[in-house]
């Protein structure tokens, strides 16, 4: 763990210049940590050998170990365990140091990452720039995965190892988050991985990484063990032994912590909270999470499927089109109750389409006031004094409560005159309808670490040549706002890419091209006795847990 | 009963049918929910489906609390939208119940018809419509219903459709070997001689007959009809959750269950599990009076 | 019997042929699985591309038609989102549902027929009509609902089972196993006796209704008659007529039990095949939705054959028949 | 009757009730006979009459809601009314046998023949196994049925009915029973298997020295087999006596009646004599003389319960009987 080369470097963080030298402090506070759950760690081995030992109920299935396939939030929880990546993210979401002990831009479309010296693999082999590279070229191998890592690499055009400890990347055009593309991507060993098939991962026979565990068993839709990795190069887990247990339904998952099979759960029934907290036998961590919920609204002129008069006849103007209904939706909605009652609390109301604290964040933007009376007379303005009919739209079971979100925001437009009507569906179909453009006003939920990245996703215009808006439903289009996440995307200052991400957020949220309702807090509830950071990204690291 | 004394047929039924205690209370309690489901817009405190009637902030009162307007008393507490629980389930009621009649209905009328005429016609026909009905009877009914759903997505209509997929099955093969039993009697020949019109001897002569048997199968039906709807419900494949049916309510509630929040879970599950246990009773009293020999479930 | 066999079979390769159809279609109306599997920070080019892999770009009859041509050769795809072959991914999680199936049709038979037997012997009594009010509230009770109160009470009130999931597994030829250690038999207990619940009811019910018609008969009279004790008129002479209409139901039941257990495995978190069912509707799995259906399917034309041989071997009267 | 031998059977007012929804029925009202050893005594009546309900009584095989609520049934000069249930069991099949209607259903189609002959033996007697299928064998073999070590492990639905109704009385005589009651065991089998099993019953029961009772509808086969007979009527006897002098002088209206009804008894071309009316269940029969609807010589008194008279060994139930000037 040296001290970063300083000169021409410059750390990368999601808060680029603000906090210049947190590589630094990571290190110094990590240490400490460590120091402090090794004591921990070998007070509870001594009273009870079980102590060491780590049960976690996760809420989503692990469908596969191979650290490459499939980019969905549990298969790269689980790789977490056992894999590291160049750039690490930290509870709060900044970028730090990983694989890669810095990182700079030789000129603006070339990269340069400085590997950490005398990281061991699982087996033994040490970690060069070959399996780096390695890493790098093969997500696009997997051609069956139908949520590669793609996304993640097809930045870059060129690759080289200039020195077993340092790697230069190059992309076609200047791109500034790349650091966080590779917060993405796990280092697998060359040697272990090049001739392996999908199944040798989830065999556990390919399963050779760097990261604070190893493999021990998996039993599909049942559990995951690991054990620790002693030669880990950021310091010797608490636990002998982790074991993931996945239990999807909350109600059991919830009954397995109380009833003692695990130690700690993730994403707690908001049901639950309240009870959980006022039990001395039970620890809550909430952390505000990445995901901010929101609306997308067709804005396209002509006929909306889902709207129409009072009378149920189909509209032939589309009034989502005017701004003015758009805000008087977002008037309509009292967040503040929504988080209390429908969220239990486990929501901040929101502004921004990017959580507070991550990079792009815009504190300029202030949360819309509830305003009912505000939201009909900017109703009669757009000439619709008497609201019209509509329906929303939400997914059943994949953001926190959002069957109940979508309901109680149905209330809050009906008391201003929209009549309103609900339908909730299983993400099978509802993906795939709200992609068609088959909904007026449609649920989303969105976690990214970047503004700029969210931004051109969900309401860059949409062009298949580019890539962008591949999410904006409503297909909101504004060329200034266009313009802006472009030159966000394409600046490697870090500042000023952060200053052009928060001004496109700035337009494109006056325009109300999505209405934010809020940001959904993460939560995990563990046996008293242990602790947990909370982080931002959701994820559940067993490295991370820490006995008090 | 008044009518022990006379003699036709309905009052001997009636009189058997009545001669049981609990078969009488299932049957009061039947007719209750079914009254109060039917009347639930009458009787209901609250529109719970109007959304300009709840109000977010009177979410997860307890039983007995009052609405913060204060005009209403939720006596059987609110579920997390604020809904009045006791109109919910009302409400819930009349649609499990709608449900249950309108599919097995539906089915009966389709496996009736399939199964007269598989009786009545014989040759290809038959084999053809028990053939298909066979293959279905060895799917377990929840098999089939979650293909259907899954396949076809969650609504009133589909779940209906997919209830009576997974049911005309038994009335086809009850009403087929029926008429297979009537068709071979003398008088079935002798009302062909006369030169009656195969659908009169159908209506007139093989209908009454099968009727008993599939009463009871039907009974039986529309109470599985209800929990299964339910169950299909919990594992997300049921009814929009704008207008819960009991077992969607039931399922609402089912996250709350752990942390004490109790009643929006517990009263939807009794109303559910009354009716279900009220429909078998009857059936099962039904089974016993109209044809002792009818064995099994 | 050899026709038969293979009247059966070709009838089986047909419900599969309309059955795959079937989800094909299905799948093919609902929705695109790479809407919902596909890396959200992913572009329309990778999209394209992805869909072309899976050969979701094609016409569906082609798609159909590749299908078959695989499944003939005995391949019935990958899955989508476990890049497993899916037959294999099902198979891996086939124990475990027959272990719970098997577990809850063991608990139907040993709890069900011994209270049928009794509420049969005295069905005036206040025991027999406790069991049969009780029976019919086994039919009515929702399972999921039953299952959380199991947990409830028995994992988190009194702490004596555990709450979810499958327990410590030991391999018996290559098959684990959980109801042979401590720790699996008691996480198997709450799921089986809850995917049990509605069995018991129905052999309670069963075996009653077939007890007192049993208790009827002439051959009862005259075993009486012989001056037989009780214990042997019931243990022998009512058991063994009653059990025939019970094990074929049962058995028959048994394909019952194997799709129910999606609902108990979804509550007790038991990794089986139904909660990877349910899982794969979400995303669309198609390989995997097939292939399920496909083994069950197949399951329940053994089945089938399995109750005409357990049939014959209870009735003598069947076996004769058989024989000529 | 024949009071010089001692009566293996005696039964005195017997009564046997059932409880229904409309009422107490009396399925046997004030029945008294006696069977002596080696004799045969036909129980005569319609179906209905209860002459099955004496046999079951007898048995100790009354099951609630009926009862057996008066009188006296003693075996050998043994009280068996109001006998233990255990007691009752160990009489059952050992000293008291009784054969039913149906060879289809009496024998349990699910189990082989020996186990259900063996049981009989080892349910009184303290044998091996061995021991116990040595006698069902012989037993089998007494009764006519050809290679019965062979046989021993059929099933019943491999014989056929009148096989089965002897498999039923080789059953019935393992135990050598002082009583045999049969239930119209020969109804439902054709005219030959009738005839041959009657002969054999009467030959095996003179040998044993067992005493029969044979209820049946049937008045030819009464005339061929029994000793004495006793007619039935809606719960009560109506006349009993030796079998010359019951079928030869008749006294009551009713038995005079059915031996009319009986073809072989009718001349040639003349109608059959044909009772009027229903015959009628023990709960519709009307007070007083119960045959007094149907009956032609029916007057006021009628109505008030019949005495019985008896004249040498021969007893009726009648206020008007018949008489030979009366014919």
């Amino acid at each position: 763990m040296r001290k970063p080369e300083s000169g021409a470097t410059y750390i990368i963080t999601g808060f680029g210049a603000r906090a210049p030298h947190i590589s630094g402090n990571f290190m110094h506070k990590t240490a400490r940590n460590l120091r402090i759950a090794l004591f921990a760690a070998g007070l509870l081995a001594m009273s009870a050998a079980a102590a060491a030992d780590l049960k976690i109920g996760l809420s989503a299935d692990v469908s596969s170990l191979d650290p490459h396939y499939l980019n969905i939030a549990p298969n790269i929880n689980l790789s977490s365990h056992l894999f590291d990546t160049l750039v690490l993210v930290d509870p709060n979401g900044k970028l730090v140091p990983g694989l890669a002990t810095s990182w700079r831009t030789v000129d603006d479309t070339t990269w340069e990452f400085k590997l950490r010296r005398g990281v061991k693999f699982h087996d033994g082999s040490e970690l060069t720039a070959d399996d780096v590279l390695f890493s790098l070229e093969r997500p696009a191998t997997l051609t069956a995965s139908p949520g590669p890592f793609t996304s993640y690499t097809r930045q870059i055009v060129d690759k080289k190892a200039v020195d077993p400890y340092t790697v230069q990347l190059k992309t076609a055009t200047p791109y500034g988050p790349l650091p966080l593309d590779m917060s993405s991507i796990f280092i697998v060993s060359k040697k272990a991985a090049q001739n392996a098939a999908t199944e040798d991962f989830n065999s556990g026979r390919a399963l050779v990484g760097t990261g604070p565990f190893k493999f021990a068993s998996f039993a599909r839709g049942d559990r995951v063990v690991l054990t620790r990795n002693d030669q880990y190069w950021g310091g010797k887990s608490a636990w002998d032994k982790v074991t993931f247990r996945i239990i999807t339904a909350s109600a059991p998952r919830l009954a397995a912590l109380l009833a003692g099979d695990v130690d700690m759960i993730e994403t707690v029934p908001t049901a639950d909270l309240a009870k959980l907290k006022a039990d001395a036998k039970f620890t809550l961590e909430q952390k505000i999470s990445w995901r901010t919920i929101f609306w997308h609204v067709d804005q396209q002129a002509h006929r909306s499927p889902f709207v129409t008069d009072k009378a149920g006849k189909p509209l032939d103007k589309n009034p989502l089109a005017d701004v003015r209904v758009r805000q008087a939706m977002s008037k309509a909605i009292d967040r503040k109750a929504m988080a209390a009652r429908t969220m239990e609390g486990l929501a901040l109301p929101a502004s921004n389409i990017v959580s507070p604290g991550i990079f792009g964040y815009n504190d300029a933007l202030k949360v819309e006031a509830y305003d009912p009376d505000g939201a009909k007379k900017l109703l009669a303005e757009a000439g619709y004094p008497d609201g019209f009919g509509l329906t929303l739209h939400g997914p059943n079971n994949r953001y926190i409560n959002d069957e109940r979100i979508v309901q109680t925001v149905a209330q809050f437009f009906s008391r201003i005159g929209i009549q309103t009507k609900v339908q909730t569906l299983p993400l099978s179909v509802y993906f795939s309808k709200a992609r068609a453009g088959e909904f007026s006003v449609a649920l989303l939920g969105w976690g990214t670490l970047a503004g700029d990245f969210g931004l051109r996703t969900l309401v860059g215009t949409p062009n298949p040549d580019t890539g962008w808006g591949t999410w904006n439903w409503g297909r909101y289009s504004n060329p200034q706002v266009d313009a802006l996440v472009k030159s966000a995307l394409s600046s490697v200052d870090q500042v000023k890419r952060e200053g052009y991400a928060k001004q496109a957020a700035a337009l494109a949220l006056k325009e109300e091209a999505v209405i934010p309702l809020h940001h959904q807090y993460a939560s995990w509830a563990m046996r008293r006795g242990l602790s947990y950071p909370g982080r931002v990204d959701e994820f559940t690291f067993a490295h991370q847990v820490r006995p008090q | 009963m008044t009518v022990a004394t006379s003699d036709t047929p309905l009052a001997r039924f009636l009189h058997a049918y009545f001669s049981s205690r609990i078969a009488v209370i299932a049957t009061l309690v039947l007719l209750l929910l079914t009254l109060a489901a039917i009347c639930a817009p009458l009787i209901a405190p609250q529109n719970p489906y109007d959304l300009t009637k709840l109000d977010i902030m009177d979410s997860r009162l307890e039983p007995g609390k009052v609405s913060s307007d204060g005009k209403l008393v939720y006596l059987m507490g609110t579920d997390e939208q604020g809904r009045d629980m006791l109109s919910a389930i009302l409400y819930g009621l009349r649609i499990s119940i709608a449900v249950g009649f309108a599919s097995t209905a539906a089915a009966l009328a389709i496996g009736l018809a399939l199964g007269m005429v598989a009786g009545y016609a014989g040759g290809r026909i038959e084999s053809l419509i028990m053939r298909v009905a066979d293959i279905q009877l060895s799917f377990p009914p929840i098999l089939i219903a979650l293909v259907l759903l899954a396949l076809s997505g969650p609504g009133v209509g589909k779940i209906i459709i997919a209830l009576i997929a997974v049911q005309w099955a038994y009335y086809a093969r009850t009403a087929r070997s029926a008429a297979l039993v009537e068709r071979g009697k003398e008088y079935m020949e002798a009302a062909a001689g006369l030169g009656l019109s195969p659908l009169r001897i159908v209506l007139r002569h093989l209908l009454p007959n099968c009727l008993p048997p599939l009463i009871v199968i039907a009974a039986l039906q529309v109470a599985s009809a209800i929990s299964l709807e339910a169950t299909l419900s919990f594992l997300g494949l049921g009814l929009p959750v704008t207008e819960p049916s009991l077992g969607l309510l039931i399922s609402n509630g089912f996250q709350y269950l752990l942390s004490g929040t109790y009643w929006i879970s517990f009263y939807p599950g009794l109303a559910l599990l009354l009716t279900v246990a009220a429909i078998n009773l009857v059936a099962d009293q039904l089974r016993d009076v109209l044809n002792p020999r009818l064995q099994g479930i | 019997m050899i026709t038969f066999l293979i009247r059966r079979l070709l009838q089986s390769i047909l419900v599969l042929l309309v059955m795959s159809l079937l989800v094909f279609l299905g799948v093919y109306a609902i929705g695109n699985p790479v809407d919902i599997l596909i890396s959200p920070d992913a572009n329309q080019a990778e999209r394209a591309r992805i869909i072309a892999a899976f050969g979701l770009d094609q016409p569906l009859w082609q798609q159909y038609l590749l299908f078959l041509r695989n499944a003939a050769a005995g391949n019935l795809g990958r899955s989508f989102a476990f890049a497993t072959p899916a037959l294999g991914l099902i198979l891996e999680r086939f124990p475990a549902t027959m272990e719970l199936a098997v577990s809850a049709m063991l608990l139907s038979v040993l709890l069900g027929i011994p209270l049928g037997l009794f509420a049969g012997l005295r069905p005036k009594g206040l025991a027999g009509k406790t069991i049969m009010t009780a029976s019919i509230l086994g039919f009515s009770l929702p399972t999921f609902w039953v299952g959380l109160m199991l947990i409830m009470v028995f994992a988190v009130k009194l702490g004596w089972l555990p709450s979810s999931g499958r327990g410590a597994t030991v391999n018996v030829l290559g098959v684990p196993l959980s109801f042979l250690t401590r720790d699996g038999l008691e996480h198997l207990l709450l799921p089986a006796f809850n995917l049990a619940l509605f069995n018991i009811a129905l052999v309670i019910r069963l075996t009653r209704a077939g007890t007192q018609e049993a208790l009827q008969q002439e051959y009862v009279r005259f075993a009486r008659a012989k001056g037989l004790r009780n214990g042997r008129i019931i243990g022998v002479h009512v058991l063994k007529n009653i059990l025939i209409p019970i094990v074929t139901v049962i058995a028959l039941q048994f394909g019952s039990l194997i799709a129910f257990a999606i609902v108990t495995e979804t509550v007790f978190a038991w990794p089986g095949m139904g909660k990877l069912i349910i899982d794969s509707i979400r995303v669309l799995d198609r390989p995997v939705i097939v292939a399920y259906l496909m083994l069950i399917v197949t399951l329940f034309i053994v089945i089938n054959l399995v109750v005409d041989v357990l049939y014959s071997l209870l009735d003598p009267r069947v076996r004769l028949a058989e024989a000529k | 009757m024949d009071s010089a031998r001692e009566p293996v059977l005696e039964v005195r007012n017997l009564r046997t009730e059932f409880a229904t929804s409309a009422g107490v029925v009396k399925a046997v009202d004030d029945v008294s006979f006696s069977v002596a050893r080696g004799q045969i005594m036909g129980l005569v009546g319609e179906s209905g009459s209860g002459k099955s309900m004496t046999g079951y009584s007898i048995m100790g095989l009354i099951d609630p809601p009926g009862r057996v609520a008066g009188g006296s049934i003693r075996l050998n000069g043994r009280e068996l009314v109001g006998l233990a249930p255990e007691a009752m069991r160990q009489l059952r099949g050992e000293r008291i046998a009784m054969i039913f209607q149906d060879p289809m259903m009496t024998l349990n189609p699910v189990l082989r023949i020996d186990t259900q002959m063996m049981e009989a033996v080892l349910a009184h007697h303290a044998v091996g196994r061995r021991r116990a299928r040595e006698m069902a064998r012989d037993a089998l073999a007494r009764v006519g049925i050809p290679a019965p070590e062979e046989r021993l492990s059929a099933y019943p639905h491999q014989f056929s009915g009148g096989m089965r109704q002897r498999v039923a009385i080789a059953i019935a005589l393992l135990n050598k029973p002082d009583l045999i009651i049969c239930d119209e065991p020969t109804t439902a089998l054709d005219v030959t298997t009738q005839n041959q099993i009657l002969y054999e019953m009467q030959t095996l029961c003179r040998e044993s020295g067992s005493a029969l009772v044979w209820i049946t509808h049937d008045l030819a086969v009464v005339a061929g087999l029994a000793d004495t007979v006793a007619v039935m009527y809606a719960g009560q006897l109506v006349e009993q006596g030796s079998v010359r002098q019951v079928l030869e002088q008749p006294r009551h209206p009713y038995t005079r009646a059915l031996i009319a009804s009986v073809p072989s008894r009718n001349p040639r071309g003349r109608p059959l004599a044909q009772i009027t009316g229903m015959a009628p269940s023990a709960l519709t029969a009307p007070s007083g003389c119960r045959f007094r609807d149907r009956c032609p010589r029916a007057t006021n008194i009628c109505a008030t319960s019949p005495p019985v008279d008896a004249e040498d060994g021969h007893d009726w139930r009648c206020f008007h009987p018949v008489f030979e000037e009366d014919r």
